[in-house]
């Protein structure tokens, strides 16, 4: 039957922001407080199924056009670059470097590899994630 | 603390295996996540349970918990939903294509021709 | 400054503590679904804003941390809490679990008795 | 102040209890779920007062994160309830 | 030249065969063959004239010397002897399948290819001085055994035969790797010549005996001794060239070859003498005896080969009585042995050959069927007569001369006072007697059933005529060698015997020359094997003449009360008794297997706690017991109660859930937030997939589990329970060792940049485990996609339907 | 060049990620897995070079000193390992081409693969127990996906049991490692190892021997544990089963052979006597098996059984030739299982069933597969010189020199029933009468022999030219004799 979800739906454009931005921030608070790659990714998805489930999947395929699977592959490349660019400076593998940079809009702003990796870690948990979901819910 | 925490894993344990050894696959599949629950509690324990603030520097903290064990288990939470997730699918396809939940009737009947 | 700064907190969390226990009261009583609903959204938003209210004030005054997740967090709730009553009373009579006999009148009905009919009409077309 | 914050925490630990009957008790599941929605809500509660009792900030996440994913949670349930699926292929079939 | 390499010169000359089988068609494959055996047989005969002086030679091959494995050609007497055997018989045989063989039917590039192939194993055998290359010829000739025997393999019969020789000799092949192991350990060398240097050392070494046994058991399996025997007369389904070949001439005889290569080591041990001189008597025995009962002419032959390795056997073994004793008498055994055993070459491949070509004139090898044939095939008559008198130990041909010497080495047994000799050496003479009479009566048995009496008319499958003159030359060859020998055995001794001898027993001869035995045909009245003979004679005479009365006694044997039953019982065994066995514990069911797991989990780990004393309970290292921890592991519980005792799936993933928060709740009580937060969000999208799935999925039922099952379940779940438990206080008690935890805290924030230890810890100290974790949850999230788009059962279900 | 260690981890992981960009280019997807594994070889014999020159290789990941890092160590035995995995990998790969089907290439089977040699070499190379049971995680993931990608019936039914199992044993490796961790503080091997020894190994850490050798036992499927593995084996396509039985329970053979060489090696009467005899219990269990059934499938793959029984009874003995035994045997029996599914994958092809009794003559069409299923058959058995021979022959020898007169003898009349086995299959199929084949084309058949042909030459070789190996393996087994080897390399400072 119809249902009517409005109140939903214009909710969830709102909350979505809401979460995503938390999301976020929490990512990027990881490394100095509780935090990171997964939870931030883990939320960003809550947040997407949030979409789903006040839209539908076509719909949200629609507005958010990515093929998780490349998502996934991005995030797995851009964890495994900032971990394998230490090769190229002959030091052990995931040698990390941060340093601190004036930065002309930040000031003082603390700049970490770490901070790619857990970047690919964050893409690769929502791309998984998002696959598994919009798998199951596409599923015929 | 750690005797009540034992004593609880062991009944999470307890309730995981009942579950897996039980016909219904959604049941075995309930059973391998408190299973997992277990894991990961028995993992924070072993680490010792007398840390008095989080492993985050702060000002004037100074007895953390035990970060490592945390770290595995952050390893181990993420890598039991993947198996969760599959697990899920995988059941509801073998439901699909069985038409049965019942893990007696899924024996392996061609293995002894 | 600061004690009246702790009366306000003190206030602050008293109130959703109380509402909190209302909350729950209204739970255990309340004759059916939907009531139960009503005094779960409300009274508890009240009383979970309040209390945060007051633990906001607590970080930001006594511990100079300026929270913006907790003003978020109240935000949000205030934004979420009524949609996901309103969600759960419509799932409920979705469901068709039955209101108390007390329910004076069940407006619904009709038209999602309509509906379904609708609903089960165009059903073989979609197959 | 501490004492007073411990016997908040006390009532609040009460009335989850409370609703802790309700949801084992039921009777309808919509009645469980609008428990445990109270639950999640005073899960809140109950953390934002640890974090002063442990003097500690860094649960104030945890917070939001409880309120964010009992919406989700609630709205998925109450979806499941309502149709049996959540997550439509297509609306308005 | 390194001679070794011509021990692979048959293999080499095998990679040829296919290819001129197929390019050659006209010319049978025969004939190139041919040439391998005859120039080896020819190089080697150039040997005689130094190992008659007790010259040796040696050439080595290196393989993995690193672990003393070479292949290492000795050649001295004995190796030489057999090396000429397996040649010389080699091109007889090989002659013999040239005109055996047709060309246009057969598939001669397989035949050809596995006789070269046991050609070079045979060579390996007896010349390898290096224990492990001996192994491996030795395998290398079970292998082709069982590749001759299935050669026709469309038959059921050369299968079975073909399995069954292979099981036996390589079972015996592998105890006697075992046996080679041992002394390997005992010497520390693989080398046959180091190991007879160091064998006085190894007595009353614990592995002496086993080492012994075990080597027997090699060459009792390969020289078809009882009770192994019974894999020879089925491999009799082998084409015949290969029967005279492999299963008379050589192949069996690679027992023998062991046995007396090895008696320098292991003739100081008593087990040795009375083993190889029992059980070769006994099978003598055996074998004999029951080669009277079978109709079939090559089975016939077959148990007399089985008794004749027998009687060389024990003569091996009364040999090795030199070893303990210095008296004269004795030494006669190891000679008639080596003696014997070029006789039986002669004469058992003259008959298989004759054998061979009755079958293939006559189309039938059951003797019921066969007679008077004497008239039409003068030749094969003419050569089975001699071989079987021969056989029967009969003048003027050379099996008497080897077996007066036999029955004289058994009567010198009674004299032997060791190892308790005295109380039983009286029943060797007697044995062997018996199974000599009963060797009269089947040599008489084969030869006058087949060529004289009546022609059974209409009996035989084709018309019977002589065979072709090229398939008798072999036969005529050996029938020659037959009588040759009786009046030359001297010569014959001087050049093969007495060097072989003088290898096998260097306690008692220095070089051949030492040798001081004279063969004789004639030893005078007075000596007792001459009335034994004629004792034979005459009662074996009388036995044939009365045979068909005493014949059918044989049908009283009971048919699986036999060692034939016993094999066959065994492979039925493995076939249907294995699938029994299996069948009742391989249920097909997770849940027995889980069973099993978990049984043996709680069983085993709770044995060893407590076995190992490593149960300790140490309340003070345990941290103080928090209200909230209370609290939140009794909502725990009843979460728990609840997943188990939920009816409906939608309150089962409730409790589920409730279950994860409050595991979360721990993690903030127990200082994790990180962990919290992940395990909150973890649990929320956990439940959301639960819900998306579910629509897939059953109501939860619990499909009538009985009160009992589930009672068994409850017992293992709760041992597991009880396991973790315990083992977990166990280990918290015992915190050994400070964890290396303070390091993190110390570097975090001046090395590591960061704040949050437990995510530098994920990031940077412990990156590499989350990268493979990630990688973890994509492979889930592809593998999903997978299975949920891919479906071959369904796409083969909608073919059918169209 | 100080990650070369990792390159054979990290080269086919780089290339299953980039697989998953190309889900629809078939052509390419089998370039690049051939591509990537080919990398991976080179990347791996010039790491086995340099073990060889240089000594174990070891690295500390992000620089931090040893036991707070992980650390990935490549002695020989490891190096050994990597290498035999991407060579059987590579010819998987290449068999899958013809017999794996468009479909299943559609949905990261090449991925799939790849992503499971990264988890097998990652488990054989790791230095830190936490690090092993993430490898294990990725080459299980992995290989749940291999064996249910396709879905079809049977596949989706014994996949439930397979993961089921996998991920109980994940649990209990998840506690035992916890246990571990309890005990003595730290998860680097080499700093396990060396604190150990400095408490002398109490009876709780002999408990945890225990559980480690229940954890790896059922990945490695020993006695009491592996009864899930026939049926679960049976179930995927025959090169995922070949990748399967080659690799995936060696895994677990490798993680008891090393944590009981260089952990519990204290109380080795009690430990290692225990291993002994559930590896005499496992050889009759898989006898038991092999013989049973008159399945293809089932008879080589309780023929892994036996095998795993064979690896661990030599790597109990705990002495220089039992272990090197251990070692040849290993390697060899990953080579001929793979070479023995592929020609068993090949037998099914050409006749459509793999039930024994429904075939018979194939000599007389397939003459050379006849053979080279031979020379495999008598490889399995031990038949010298091929190349199960000299690690039997050396299992055999440690174990008399160790005092274990009735296993080694049970050890040798194992290869009998090896033997009984596989020529069984020979005799029921390649002889007897022709029986009637589906219509097959001879291409694919032609194409399948291949990496098959290849596979039995490379484990002929492996028998023949063992003298040119015997170095390697002396390393390997002196890594596994002396742990201070190991040690002494991880925590060099």
């Amino acid at each position: 039957m119809r249902t009517n979800d409005v109140i939903l739906q214009t909710t969830t454009k709102v909350v979505f922001f809401i979460i995503f931005l938390f999301a976020i921030h929490i990512f990027f608070a990881g490394h100095y407080t509780p935090g990171g790659g997964f939870v931030g990714g883990l939320l960003t998805t809550g947040a997407l199924v949030l979409l789903l489930l006040a839209f539908d999947l076509k719909t949200v395929q629609k507005a958010l056009p990515f093929n998780f699977v490349i998502v996934i592959g991005i995030g797995l490349l851009l964890a495994l670059g900032t971990a394998a660019g230490s090769i190229f400076f002959n030091v052990p593998f995931f040698t990390h470097a941060f340093d601190d940079f004036t930065l002309p809009l930040f000031g003082e702003t603390a700049l970490h590899t770490a901070m790619l990796f857990d970047a690919g870690v964050y893409l690769v948990v929502v791309g998984s994630a998002m696959t598994i979901i919009q798998s199951i819910g596409g599923d015929a | 603390m750690e005797l009540l925490m034992a004593i609880l894993i062991g009944i999470l344990f307890t309730a995981a295996v009942y579950l897996i050894l039980s016909r219904s696959l959604l049941k075995v599949i309930l059973g391998t996540g408190l299973l997992s629950h277990g894991a990961h509690l028995l993992i924070l324990t072993m680490g010792g349970l007398g840390g008095s603030s989080p492993p985050v520097l702060d000002k004037g903290a100074s007895n953390f918990a035990d970060p490592l064990p945390q770290a595995l288990i952050l390893t181990a939470i993420v890598i039991s939903f993947g198996v969760t997730a599959f697990m899920l699918v995988l059941a509801y396809r073998t439901y699909g294509e069985h038409k049965t939940d019942n893990m007696n009737l899924m024996r392996g009947n061609d293995e002894h021709d | 400054m600061s004690v009246i700064v702790n009366i306000l907190i003190v206030i602050t969390i008293a109130v959703g503590v109380l509402f909190t226990a209302v909350t729950t009261i209204g739970i255990l009583r309340f004759p059916d679904v939907y009531t139960r609903a009503h005094a779960a959204s409300k009274s508890a938003t009240l009383g979970v804003m309040s209390i945060l209210l007051g633990v906001f004030i607590h970080f930001w005054y006594n511990e100079g941390h300026f929270s913006i997740q907790l003003l978020l967090g109240i935000v949000f709730l205030f934004i979420t809490s009524p949609i996901g009553g309103h969600l759960m009373s419509r799932a409920a009579y979705m469901a068709g679990v039955k209101p108390t006999e007390l329910t004076v009148g069940d407006d619904l009905a009709e038209v999602v008795q309509k509906a379904k009919r609708e609903n089960s009409k165009l059903k073989p077309e979609d197959q | 102040m501490t004492i007073f914050i411990w016997i908040c925490m006390i009532i609040v630990g009460l009335s989850m209890a409370g609703l802790m009957y309700r949801v084992f008790k039921g009777p309808s599941v919509p009645d469980r779920l609008i428990a445990l929605d109270g639950i999640g809500v005073m899960l809140i509660s109950a953390i934002a007062l640890l974090s002063i009792l442990f003097d500690t900030r860094f649960y104030i996440d945890v917070i939001l994160l409880i309120a964010i994913i009992s919406f989700i949670g609630t709205v998925s349930f109450s979806k499941f309830i309502e149709r049996g699926e959540i997550i439509e292929r297509e609306r308005n079939r | 030249m390194e001679f070794v390499l011509l021990i692979f010169l048959p293999i080499v000359a095998a990679l040829f065969i296919p290819l001129l089988f197929k390019r050659m068609k006209r010319i049978h494959t025969g004939w190139f063959v041919l040439a391998v055996p005859l120039i080896l047989f020819l190089y080697y005969a150039t040997y005689i004239s130094s190992t008659m002086e007790g010259g040796h030679a040696v050439s080595e091959l290196r393989w993995i010397p690193s672990m003393g494995i070479s292949f290492v050609s000795y050649i001295d007497g004995l190796s030489l002897l057999f090396s000429l055997l397996i040649t010389g018989i080699g091109s007889l045989v090989v002659l013999y399948s040239i005109f055996y063989l047709d060309k246009n039917k057969e598939k001669l590039g397989n035949f050809y290819v596995y006789l070269l192939l046991f050609m070079s194993a045979m060579l390996g055998v007896v010349q390898s001085d290096n224990v492990i290359s001996l192994y491996l010829f030795w395998e290398l000739t079970s292998i082709s055994s069982f590749l001759l025997i299935g050669y026709w393999y469309t038959r059921d019969r050369s299968r079975f035969g073909a399995l069954k020789s292979m099981m036996i000799t390589v079972f015996g092949g592998l105890m006697m790797l075992g046996g080679f192991v041992l002394l390997g350990i005992m010497g520390d060398t693989y080398s046959i010549r180091e190991l007879i240097a160091a064998a006085p050392n190894f007595v009353g070494h614990d592995y002496f005996t086993l080492a012994l046994v075990l080597l027997l058991l090699g060459a009792f399996t390969k020289s078809a001794q009882f009770p192994f025997y019974i894999w020879l007369p089925d491999a009799m389904e082998a084409p015949t060239p290969v029967s005279a070949y492999l299963h008379s001439a050589t192949m069996v005889k690679a027992g023998l070859y062991l046995v007396a290569r090895f008696t320098p080591i292991f003739a100081f041990s008593e087990v040795w003498v009375w083993l190889v001189t029992g059980i070769g008597l006994l099978t003598l025995f055996w074998g004999s005896f029951f080669a009277v009962k079978q109709t079939d002419l090559k089975a016939i032959l077959a148990f007399s080969t089985v008794s004749q390795l027998g009687l060389i056997m024990s003569l091996l073994g009364a040999g090795a009585i030199t070893f303990h004793s210095d008296d004269a008498v004795f030494k006669f055994a190891m000679f008639a042995a080596i003696f014997h055993l070029i006789n039986h070459a002669t004469f058992k491949g003259s008959l298989f050959m004759i054998a061979g070509i009755v079958d293939h004139e006559t189309g039938t090898r059951d003797i019921r069927k066969l007679g008077g044939l004497m008239s039409i095939m003068p030749v094969s008559f003419t050569v089975a007569f001699i071989g079987s008198m021969s056989m029967a130990g009969l003048p003027p041909f050379n099996g008497f001369l080897s077996k007066e010497m036999f029955l004289q080495s058994m009567l010198a047994i009674r004299q032997f006072e060791l190892f308790q000799f005295d109380t039983w050496s009286i029943l060797f003479p007697v044995i062997a007697w018996i199974a000599s009479v009963f060797t009269f009566v089947y040599s008489f048995y084969f030869v006058f059933r087949t060529f004289a009496g009546k022609r059974k008319e209409g009996q035989l499958p084709q018309e019977p005529h002589e065979a072709p003159a090229g398939m008798l030359i072999s036969p005529v060859i050996l029938g020659i060698l037959v009588v040759g020998i009786f009046f030359i055995p001297n010569l014959v001794a001087k050049w093969l015997i007495k060097p072989a001898v003088a290898a096998i027993q260097p306690n008692l001869y220095q070089q051949p020359a030492d040798v001081d035995i004279h063969v004789a045909a004639w030893h005078g009245f007075d000596s007792v094997e001459l009335w034994l003979t004629v004792g034979v004679i005459l009662i074996g005479a009388l036995l044939y003449a009365s045979l068909t009365k005493w014949q059918k006694f044989y049908g009283l044997q009971p048919a699986n009360f036999s060692l034939n039953a016993l094999y066959d019982g065994m492979m039925n065994f493995s076939e249907k008794g294995m699938n029994r066995i299996s069948r009742f514990y391989m249920t097909g069911l997770i849940r027995t297997y889980m069973i099993y797991i978990f049984s043996f989990i709680s069983v085993a780990v709770l044995v060893i706690l407590f076995v190992q004393d490593a149960f300790v309970v140490d309340m003070d290292s345990f941290a103080h017991i928090g209200v909230y921890s209370i609290i939140n592991a009794v909502v725990l519980i009843l979460a728990v109660c609840f997943v188990l005792l939920s009816k409906t799936r939608l309150a089962a993933i409730i409790s589920l859930g409730a279950v994860g928060y409050s595991v979360a709740l721990f993690f903030v009580i127990f200082k994790a937030p990180d962990l919290a937060l992940t395990q909150l969000v973890i649990e929320t999208v956990s439940v959301a997939l639960f819900l998306l799935a579910f629509k897939y999925l059953p109501a939860l039922k619990d499909h009538g589990e009985s009160v009992k099952t589930k009672m068994t379940n409850g017992i293992v779940a709760l041992g597991v329970g009880i396991t973790v438990t315990l083992v977990a206080l166990s280990a918290h008690s015992q915190k050994l060792i400070p964890s290396i935890a303070q390091f993190y805290k110390d570097t975090v924030k001046t090395e590591a940049g960061g704040g949050n230890i437990v995510n530098v810890i994920l990031v940077d100290y412990r990156g590499f485990d989350t990268l493979f974790e990630i990688a973890v949850l994509s492979i889930a999230g592809i593998g999903v996609l997978g299975m949920i788009k891919l479906r071959l059962a369904r796409k083969e279900n909608s073919d059918e339907n169209k | 060049m100080i990650n070369l260690l990792l390159f054979p981890i990290i080269i086919p992981f780089l290339f299953a990620i980039v697989l998953l960009f190309f889900k629809e280019r078939i052509m390419l997807q089998r370039g690049l897995a051939v591509v990537g594994l080919l990398a991976a070889l080179a990347a791996s014999l010039f790491l086995v070079h340099t073990v060889k020159q240089d000594g174990v290789q070891t690295i500390t990941l992000g620089s931090w000193p040893a036991p707070f890092g992980i650390t990935m160590v490549s002695d020989m035995f490891s190096a050994l390992l990597v290498t035999t995995t991407i060579v059987i990998t590579l010819l998987v790969v290449i068999y899958s081409f013809t017999s794996i089907g468009e479909a299943r290439e559609h949905y990261f089977y090449y991925s799939a693969i790849l992503f499971m040699i990264t988890g097998v070499n990652g488990a054989f190379t790791t230095g830190d127990i936490f690090n092993m049971f993430v490898f294990f995680e990725v080459l299980l993931i992995a290989s749940y996906v291999l064996i249910v990608l396709g879905g079809e019936k049977r596949q989706l039914r014994e996949s439930i049991k397979y993961i089921l199992i996998n991920v109980v044993s994940s649990a209990l490796f998840v506690i035992t490692v916890a246990y571990l961790y309890s005990v003595v503080g730290t998860l680097n091997m080499a700093d396990i190892s060396v604190k150990i020894t400095q408490v002398g190994q109490p009876g709780i850490i002999t408990v945890i021997a225990v559980l480690m050798l229940i954890v790896f036992g059922i990945k490695g499927s020993i006695f009491p544990l592996y009864f899930w593995l026939p049926g679960s084996y049976a179930a995927p396509p025959i090169p995922v089963l070949a990748l399967f039985g080659a690799l995936l329970t060696k895994v677990g053979v490798y993680a008891i052979m090393r944590t009981y060489t260089l952990f519990f090696v204290h109380h080795t009467d009690f430990t290692h006597g225990l291993l002994m005899i559930l590896a005499i219990l496992t050889i009759i269990a898989g006898c038991i098996g092999a013989l049973a059934y008159f399945d293809l499938k089932q008879i080589v793959i309780y023929n892994i059984v036996i095998a795993v029984g064979v690896i661990l009874f030599g790597a109990a003995q705990m002495n220089e030739s039992g272990l090197s035994g251990a070692v040849f045997y290993l390697i060899h029996d990953m080579l001929i299982k793979g070479a023995l599914f592929f020609l068993i994958g090949i037998i099914i092809y050409v006749t459509g069933t793999s039930d024994l009794r429904k075939m018979g003559g194939l000599m007389k069409t397939h003459a050379s597969l006849g053979w080279f299923y031979l020379i495999a058959a008598f490889g399995l058995a031990g038949i010298p010189p091929l190349s199960g021979f000299i690690g039997k022959l050396l299992i055999v020898e440690g174990a008399f020199q160790a005092d274990h007169i009735w296993g080694s003898i049970i050890i040798l009349a194992s290869s009998l029933v090896v033997l009984l086995s596989v020529i069984r299959i020979f005799i029921y199929a390649f002889w007897g009468e022709p029986q009637a084949l589906p219509a097959t084309a001879s291409q694919p058949y032609k194409k399948m022999m291949v990496p098959t042909v290849l596979l039995i030459v490379l484990s002929v070789l492996y028998g023949i030219g063992t003298e040119w190996l015997v170095p390697y393996m002396t390393d390997a087994s002196n890594v596994l004799l002396q742990p201070s080897i190991y040690i002494d390399a991880v925590l060099k400072e």
